[in-house]
């Protein structure tokens, strides 16, 4: 780390910071998913991809104002997170989980063929939600990247009180804990699994609004959703608190690591994450517990 | 309808379970034996592959399919044993015949030291882990120099037994075939032995299975081992079906077909890998004849191979969750009970899920 | 008093299988009904087909005249129906106090939701030292005490109970009947009671019906089934020690 | 033959004492039955004995050998199997794998020999499923000799592990609950068929249960615990007119 | 006669992205090779023979490649594979299909292996990513020089390549890489990359890349203050590339073996494909739809020198013969002789200026 100065420390820290947020934003999508159902979407990535490109279309191809296409398309990806479950994902309940997660690796080729066919497999620009950068002496940060850490903030928070606290939110856990008893108890288990996909997709279009701008919008976009998985499970897959621990600790490692190893940038996030494992193969707030015979 | 007397123990033992059944497989393996006689070349080939994946497939039914445990880096597997293979044939001059163990049992082991370190993860933990390390195997492959000629990639030298060259699409077909019935003998001797009851057990339930004597993470590793012998064997034959290999070509795209098509095939089973090899490596021919009758616009537009291909795997998930092997046994099914199939034989009850978050 | 639950000629399917064969059955308002039978005759069939966990191949339920086949189950349980099933299958990492508050998750009134809370705690008072406790690391029976309450907080107009008793002590089960009893008659509350163990089910029912291999052998007033020689022997085990005792032939049961 | 002696073990979870300073010793030959109230800590008492869990204090002895060395897998080694109180079986493979499964302990890990087939293995395997349909046989199994497990009725379940447990050939076995959720007369069947390991098999048993008639029937001696406290030992009469007992456990109108 | 060749009508096939990773430049391609192929036809066909070009879908997968040139060989029997895709893919493909005869025209990837060593039925148009790169080092060592080159890196095989160029063309200085980075082409975020380059105070950046990585190292650089020379090569010009990130991008260098031409500074024949192209896909035409219709018109061009009685060998001497040929749409000149089976010439040198790309000069070489 020769000649790391101090600011570029916190430089790094900051980034780090910012795209522990993105993957955060991501994770949060699978581990809602999973917390509630006990689903694993490995189609969460290309959830993200279409958000970018769903509000590529209202932004940049039909010109609507940069919030109101946003907001557009918010909803429109909710309608699109309600729907796969209810039309197809819903079809195989009471499937092993590992059939689900199968079903989502389909989804997410067909969904990447699909943006592929509509709007082309170029390189598309998206305007950010907000310009500039900010300036602390001689770090800089974008705005967006501000941003990006205050909406993981502010989701991340909430949902987390919604499953602690609201009667909904003990229902979806209760009904990934035991479908057929949370249908006895009259929690209407279908309604509550799609609206869990709608928020899922929602929080992938954010992020994916957020990432568009800074890497371009593409049908490749999705692959950035491993990261997320990593500190998904870093932090205990299972647990929002986690996603955010696991992503912002993988976020803010990932480039002490890639300055250290500057021909293996990219790989540090996955060797943090099998370090974790190897230590606490559960991820550092452990969601899976042992059973009582 | 046919009723299955049973006479002796052996016959639950035994390879088949009856003449009429060893009749029918003998009968596959001549015609496959006799498949050069008539089929051209760009079938070998294409059988060939199928033989390479089946055996890498029947790799990773052992290790997901019979001990449960998810795996993500198969590919990782497949290319450290090209590597392995290709690195002992042109660098050191192993003859092929030793070269080609050689390699399977170097990935056996690092596959051993895998499972080891994995043994204790679960399900998903164990999935990404796995694909991290396919991510991970791709890039050290790369970053290897030299030796393993970088990102650039290695020429595969030819194959030659004891002086013979198998350069003919024929003699790679015969040889692939050979390696292939190897295979399936061997995960079939596998699942009739006491190693493959363990690893159904610990898939089932850990802690009877432990309970019954079963070092659970001892058979995990050995689950591990098994599937990376097997997918070194399908990577040192892919190395020469590709000539030339690089990193690239065994990436995490690759573990993820090979996980998609075992689930295709029908996940636990032998036939299920076989089935599954035959579908991922035709489809792409398939398609490229369903093409041809399709509206140019539609053929002709980038991405209709990969919705096609993403399209039938959803359906098959929806429609057939037991995977081409379930839809053949019921056609089975049909014909041996004729007149009396019932629809509702099949029909699905409402299942329920439970946590399985509990180990 | 009114049949508030009707099962007509169902037949229940598991792939290949079917389990019960053409049962009909019929529920008053108030009463406590049982259904007794031996493994696998089909009695946790009929209670899953009732409410909606299982689709009928065949016949007609109607509950408080509306027929309800085939729906889903949260829908069946919003009319009143709640199914306290075997095995417990309580929401294993969810805290005791969750458990029993997601019973009560269609209810709107607040108070009366905390006061039914009070009664269950008051019925199983070990509870309350585990309301914070995961359901999955309590013991056998005192998950069993969790899956009665949380059917008993949706307050439903009729309960299935599939094996109250499994795994519970002697005091217990007689303690718990005791409670389905007041339940019964306090709250007037209508069960659909199915239990290995006659000789606690019955005295405490109204109506009995018996389930051999997915078909109803006999059905009756309680009086006239404790009554009857081969219910007091195979099912109550009244007899036990003159009919059987130490002898391991089994007598034939003369509805074959 | 064998003695299992357990010895001032005490287990906590978390501020709960669920196994309290607990003795008791189990004669060769004998059927040992515990009873006690939903929660005392019987179940706890079998996972302590097979090593799930660790005891914070004192030793658990099987033929003078301490267990507290043996790591899970290695605890039927001593010869010591069991059941599960919520049925823990194979649920994917058919009730013939099941059983096979349980005579792991007697084969040895021999790849080469496995993986070909060699000459042997078709011996061991013969003689492997000799075993079983002997269980199978001893259980009245057979007609779901090739049935998957998942789809048995409960009863059949119960059995089914019971059997597994068999196949093993233990010493002794740990029957937790065997009669909860089988009718009168199929605890009657129960009760021969423990007699039957006991006598025929010469297999000792212990066994949590909650039956009294059962109880009754075929215990040589009954522990009673409360709150992972001793209560009374002796025979089940005795300890049924234990007052103690009578409070905790059988209630006002007990047996 | 040769496979795929009958009295009405030669066959040609390609294996290319369609769908997968690189389908940004497999799609465009392939429109450019149909395109070209069916101006051809519309005009009568080749003494006589209609073309007709099967394109197979591989989604940058060897094994795809492996069975689409199977597909191609044996049962399409091509008579030749133009613009085939990928190193990987066309190194693996090759050795079953030049034994078979077909020979192997164009691909579409700069890798030295395309044209070296001499074969007879390999010919490749671009000059190497090596060449570009060292011939990259070349002219900046000439104008303005530079103290301390450093490389970034994509972590596949034709970044390695590149970074190979500039090795030995720094070599040839006695200079060595200062600082070198690599990353994997999915990297969302290059500030630890950008911070090593910045720290090890480097004044021009070899950046071997991509597309994405290309534009975020470059926006990033110009985020933090640092701004040395970027050169990189011919694969991030496009036009996206010029746009991104609101004006970061200018001043970027690049290094080519062809001309991304404009409608709007084309005329003639280049501005007549480019509108026809732009009419028939509904996008404007991308640099690889212009190779690929270049592709086709130079295989055109030797299959008409070829004469009616169409060989393998004849054609192939026509390729070699092809000497001075200029690209109808960038103007590039390219040569084949008996010695040299590498089609362009020299190379250009682009500019980002304006948010778009500029040629700022031509015959570059080393
Ligand atoms: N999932 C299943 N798949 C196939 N068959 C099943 C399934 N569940 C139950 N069965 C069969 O249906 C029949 C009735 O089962 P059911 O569980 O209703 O019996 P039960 O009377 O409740 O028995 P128990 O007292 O053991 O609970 C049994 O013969 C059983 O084998
Ligand atoms: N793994 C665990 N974590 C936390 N508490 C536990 C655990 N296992 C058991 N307990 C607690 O220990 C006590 C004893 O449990 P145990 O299962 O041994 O009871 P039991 O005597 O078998 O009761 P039952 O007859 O109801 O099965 C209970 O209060 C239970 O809640
Ligand atoms: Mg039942
Ligand atoms: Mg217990």
């Amino acid at each position: 780390m020769t000649g790391l100065s101090f600011a570029d420390a916190i430089q790094l820290l900051l980034v780090g910071l910012s795209q522990g947020c993105l993957y955060s934003l991501i994770a949060i999508g699978l581990v809602l998913v999973y917390k509630a159902t006990e689903q694993v979407n490995f189609a969460q990535g290309e959830f993200m991809m279409l958000g970018a490109f769903v509000g590529y279309q209202f932004i940049v191809l039909w010109g609507l104002p940069y919030w109101l296409g946003a907001l557009l398309t918010l909803v429109f990806m909710g309608g699109f997170g309600y729907g796969v479950d209810a039309l197809v994902v819903r079809r195989l309940t009471g499937q092993p989980v590992f059939t689900v997660f199968i079903l989502t690796l389909a989804l997410g080729i067909a969904l990447r063929a699909v943006a592929g066919i509509v709007w082309g497999f170029g390189n598309y620009s998206l305007p950010a939600p907000v310009e500039g950068n900010l300036t602390l002496g001689s770090v800089i940060i974008g705005w967006s990247s501000v941003l990006a850490i205050l909406v993981t903030a502010i989701v991340a928070s909430g949902l987390y009180a919604f499953f602690r606290y609201a009667r909904q939110g003990v229902a979806m856990q209760a009904l990934s804990l035991n479908q057929l008893a949370a249908f006895y108890m009259g929690i209407p288990v279908k309604r509550l699994t799609s609206s869990i996909w709608a928020m899922s997709a929602i929080f992938g279009a954010i992020a994916g609004l957020l990432l568009g701008p800074v890497t371009l919008v593409s049908t490749q976009m999705g692959f950035v959703g491993f990261k997320a998985f990593a500190g998904a499970i870093v932090g205990g897959f299972g647990s929002i608190p986690g996603a955010v621990l696991g992503c912002l600790l993988i976020g803010v490692t990932e480039p002490f690591f890639d300055i250290m190893f500057p021909t293996f940038k990219g790989i540090g996030a996955y060797l943090i994450m099998f370090v974790v494992l190897l230590i606490r193969p559960e991820g550092l707030l452990a969601q899976i517990y042992a059973k009582k015979v | 309808m046919r009723v299955l007397f049973r006479k002796s123990y052996k016959q639950d033992i035994r390879l088949f379970r009856d003449r009429t059944q060893a009749f029918w497989y003998l009968l596959f393996l001549c015609i496959a034996l006799a498949a050069p006689l008539f089929l051209d070349g760009y079938f070998l080939d294409e059988l060939s592959f199928v033989y390479i994946y089946a055996i890498a497939g029947l790799g990773l039914m052992i290790l997901t399919g019979f001990s449960g445990q998810v795996s993500f880096g198969q590919a990782a597997f497949v290319a450290i044993g090209a590597y392995a293979h290709t690195i002992l044939l042109s660098r050191y001059g192993v003859p092929w015949i030793l070269s080609l163990p050689l390699a399977a049992l170097i990935t056996g082991l690092v596959g051993l030291a895998i499972g080891r370190i994995c043994g204790r993860m679960h399900g998903l933990y164990l999935a990404i882990a796995t694909l991290s390390i396919a991510i991970v195997t791709e890039r050290l492959i790369g970053g290897g120099g030299d030796f393993t000629g970088g990102h650039r990639g290695l020429p595969v030298p030819g194959i030659d037994i004891f002086g013979i060259a198998i350069d003919q699409s024929w003699k790679t077909y015969l040889l692939n075939l050979a390696l292939f019935v190897g295979a399936i003998l061997m995960t079939r001797n596998l699942l009739r032995t006491r190693s493959g009851r363990a690893l159904i057990a610990i898939r089932d339930s850990e802690v009877s299975a432990r309970s019954l004597g079963t070092n659970v993470a001892f058979y995990k590793a050995y689950a591990f081992f098994l599937s990376a012998v097997f997918a070194g064997l399908a990577g040192g034959l892919l190395a020469h079906a590709f000539y030339y290999i690089t990193p690239e070509t065994f990436g995490m795209g690759e573990s993820i077909r090979l996980l998609l098509m075992i689930v295709v095939g029908g996940i636990g089973t032998i036939h299920g890998a076989i089935f599954g090899a035959f579908f991922i490596v035709l489809l792409p021919t398939v398609l490229s004849w369903v093409k041809v009758l399709l509206p140019g616009a539609i053929a002709t537009s980038g991405g209709f191979d990969s919705l096609a291909f993403g399209m039938i795997l959803l359906g098959f998930i929806l429609f057939e969750p037991d995977g081409l092997y379930g839809r053949w046994v019921k056609i089975h099914h049909y014909f041996n009970v004729f007149p009396m199939y019932k629809r509702r034989s099949f029909q699905r009850q409402k299942t329920f899920l439970k946590t399985e978050r509990l180990k | 008093m009114s049949e508030v639950l009707k099962v007509r000629n169902v037949e229940t399917m598991y792939g290949r299988v079917m389990a019960i064969r053409g049962v009909s059955l019929s529920v008053r308002e108030g009463t406590v009904v049982t259904v007794m039978g031996s493994n696998g005759a089909g009695k946790t069939t009929i209670l899953k087909t009732i409410s909606g966990a299982l689709d009928p191949f065949k016949g007609e339920i109607t509950f408080k005249g509306k027929a309800i086949t085939g729906l889903d189950p949260d829908v069946i349980a919003r009319t009143g129906v709640a199914h306290s099933p075997e095995g417990r299958e309580v929401f294993a990492l969810l805290s005791v106090k969750d458990n029993l508050m997601m019973g009560a998750y269609c209810r709107k009134d607040r108070d009366e939701v905390a006061r039914d809370f009070e009664k269950v705690l008051g019925w199983f008072p070990v509870l309350r030292e585990f309301l914070d406790k995961q359901a999955i690391y309590l013991s056998g029976g005192q998950q069993q005490m969790v899956a009665l309450g949380r059917a008993f907080m949706a307050r439903p107009s009729l309960m299935l109970l599939d094996e109250p008793s499994l795994g519970l002590s002697p005091r217990l089960i007689s303690e718990i009947f005791a409670i389905i009893k007041r339940i019964n008659v306090e709250e007037g509350m209508t069960m659909l009671l199915v239990e290995q163990n006659a000789s606690v089910a019955l005295p405490a029912a109204d109506f009995g019906y018996v389930l051999e291999t997915g078909r109803i052998v006999m059905e009756g007033e309680r009086d006239v089934l404790m009554n009857s020689a081969d219910i007091r022997e195979f099912y109550l085990g009244i007899k036990a020690d003159s009919a059987r005792g130490d002898r391991r032939w089994k007598a034939r049961k003369t509805w074959r | 033959m064998s003695w299992l002696e357990v010895e001032n073990v005490s287990l906590a979870f978390g501020g709960l004492k669920a196994v309290d300073n607990l003795s008791f010793s189990v004669e060769p030959g004998k059927v040992f039955t515990i009873i006690g109230p939903n929660g005392a800590g019987k179940s706890t008492v079998f996972n302590l004995i097979c090593r799930i869990y660790d005891p914070l204090e004192g030793d658990i002895r099987f033929g003078g050998e301490s267990l507290l060395g043996a790591r899970p897998h290695e605890v039927i080694n001593h010869g010591i199997a069991r059941t599960f109180q919520n049925i823990e079986l194979f649920e994917h493979a058919s009730l013939l794998d099941n059983l096979l499964i349980g005579r792991f302990r007697h084969g040895r890990f021999s790849p080469l020999s496995e993986l070909f087939f060699l000459p042997g293995q078709l011996r061991q395997e013969l003689e492997h499923r000799r075993k079983a349909e002997e269980v199978i046989e001893f259980l009245d199994l057979e007609g779901y000799r090739h049935a998957r497990v998942a789809d048995l009725p409960y009863g059949v379940r119960k059995k089914t592990e019971m059997a597994r447990a068999l196949v093993a050939s233990p010493e002794i076995l740990l029957l937790d609950e065997p009669s909860s959720g089988l009718t009168t007369e199929e605890t009657d069947d129960t009760a021969f068929v423990i007699e039957d390991i006991r006598e025929d098999l010469g297999i000792t048993v212990v066994m949590i249960e909650h039956d009294m008639k059962l109880v009754n029937k075929v215990s040589d001696k009954v522990l009673a615990i409360n709150e992972g406290r001793f209560l009374a030992t002796g025979s089940a009469s005795e300890v049924q007119d234990d007052p103690d007992v009578q409070a905790a456990y059988l209630g006002g109108e007990a047996a | 006669g040769p496979q795929g060749v009958t009295e009405d009508k030669i066959t040609l096939g390609s294996y290319t992205d369609l769908s997968g990773p690189l389908a940004v430049w497999g799609v465009p391609e392939a429109n450019g090779l149909r395109m070209r192929v069916d101006e051809i036809n519309a005009a009568g066909g080749i003494h006589g023979r209609q073309l007709e070009i099967v394109i197979e879908d591989m989604q940058y997968q060897v094994p795809r490649a492996i069975q689409a040139a199977n597909k191609l060989l044996r049962r399409d029997k091509v008579f030749a594979m133009v613009g085939a895709l990928g190193t990987p893919m066309n190194l693996a493909v090759m050795p079953q299909q030049l034994e078979a005869g077909v020979p192997n025209l164009f691909p579409m990837t700069a890798a030295t292996e395309m044209a070296e060593p001499l074969h007879p039925m390999k010919y490749a148009f671009f000059r190497s990513y090596t060449e570009q790169f060292r011939a990259a080092v070349a002219y900046f060592h000439e104008n303005g020089g530079f103290v301390t080159p450093c490389v970034s890196q994509i972590a596949n095989e034709a970044g390695e390549s590149m970074t190979l160029g500039v090795e030995q063309q720094l070599h040839e200085y006695g200079m060595e890489i200062v600082a070198k980075t690599e990353h994997a082409a999915t990297e969302t975020d290059m500030v630890s990359s950008v911070t090593t380059l910045k720290n090890a105070g480097c004044d021009i950046v070899f950046n071997a890349g991509s597309v994405k990585d290309t534009i975020l190292t470059v926006a990033t650089s110009k985020k933090l203050g640092f701004e040395p020379i970027f050169v990189t090569g011919m694969i991030p010009y496009m036009d996206a590339v010029a746009k991104a990130a609101d004006g970061a991008m200018e001043g970027l260098y690049l290094v080519s073996p062809f001309v991304f031409a404009d409608v709007a500074t084309s005329e003639g024949e280049a501005k007549r494909i480019l509108e026809t192209y732009a009419e028939t896909y509904g996008t404007k035409m991308e640099p690889q739809a212009q190779l690929g219709y270049i592709f086709i018109d130079l295989l055109a061009e030797a299959l008409e020198a070829a004469g009616p009685e169409l060989t393998t060998e004849g054609f192939l001497a026509a390729i070699e013969a092809i000497n001075g040929y200029v690209d109808p749409i960038g103007g590039q000149t390219i040569s084949f002789g008996p010695e040299d089976h590498q089609g362009v010439e020299t190379l250009i040198l682009a500019r980002v200026e304006n948010g778009a790309w500029t040629v700022a000069a031509r015959g570059l070489d080393y």
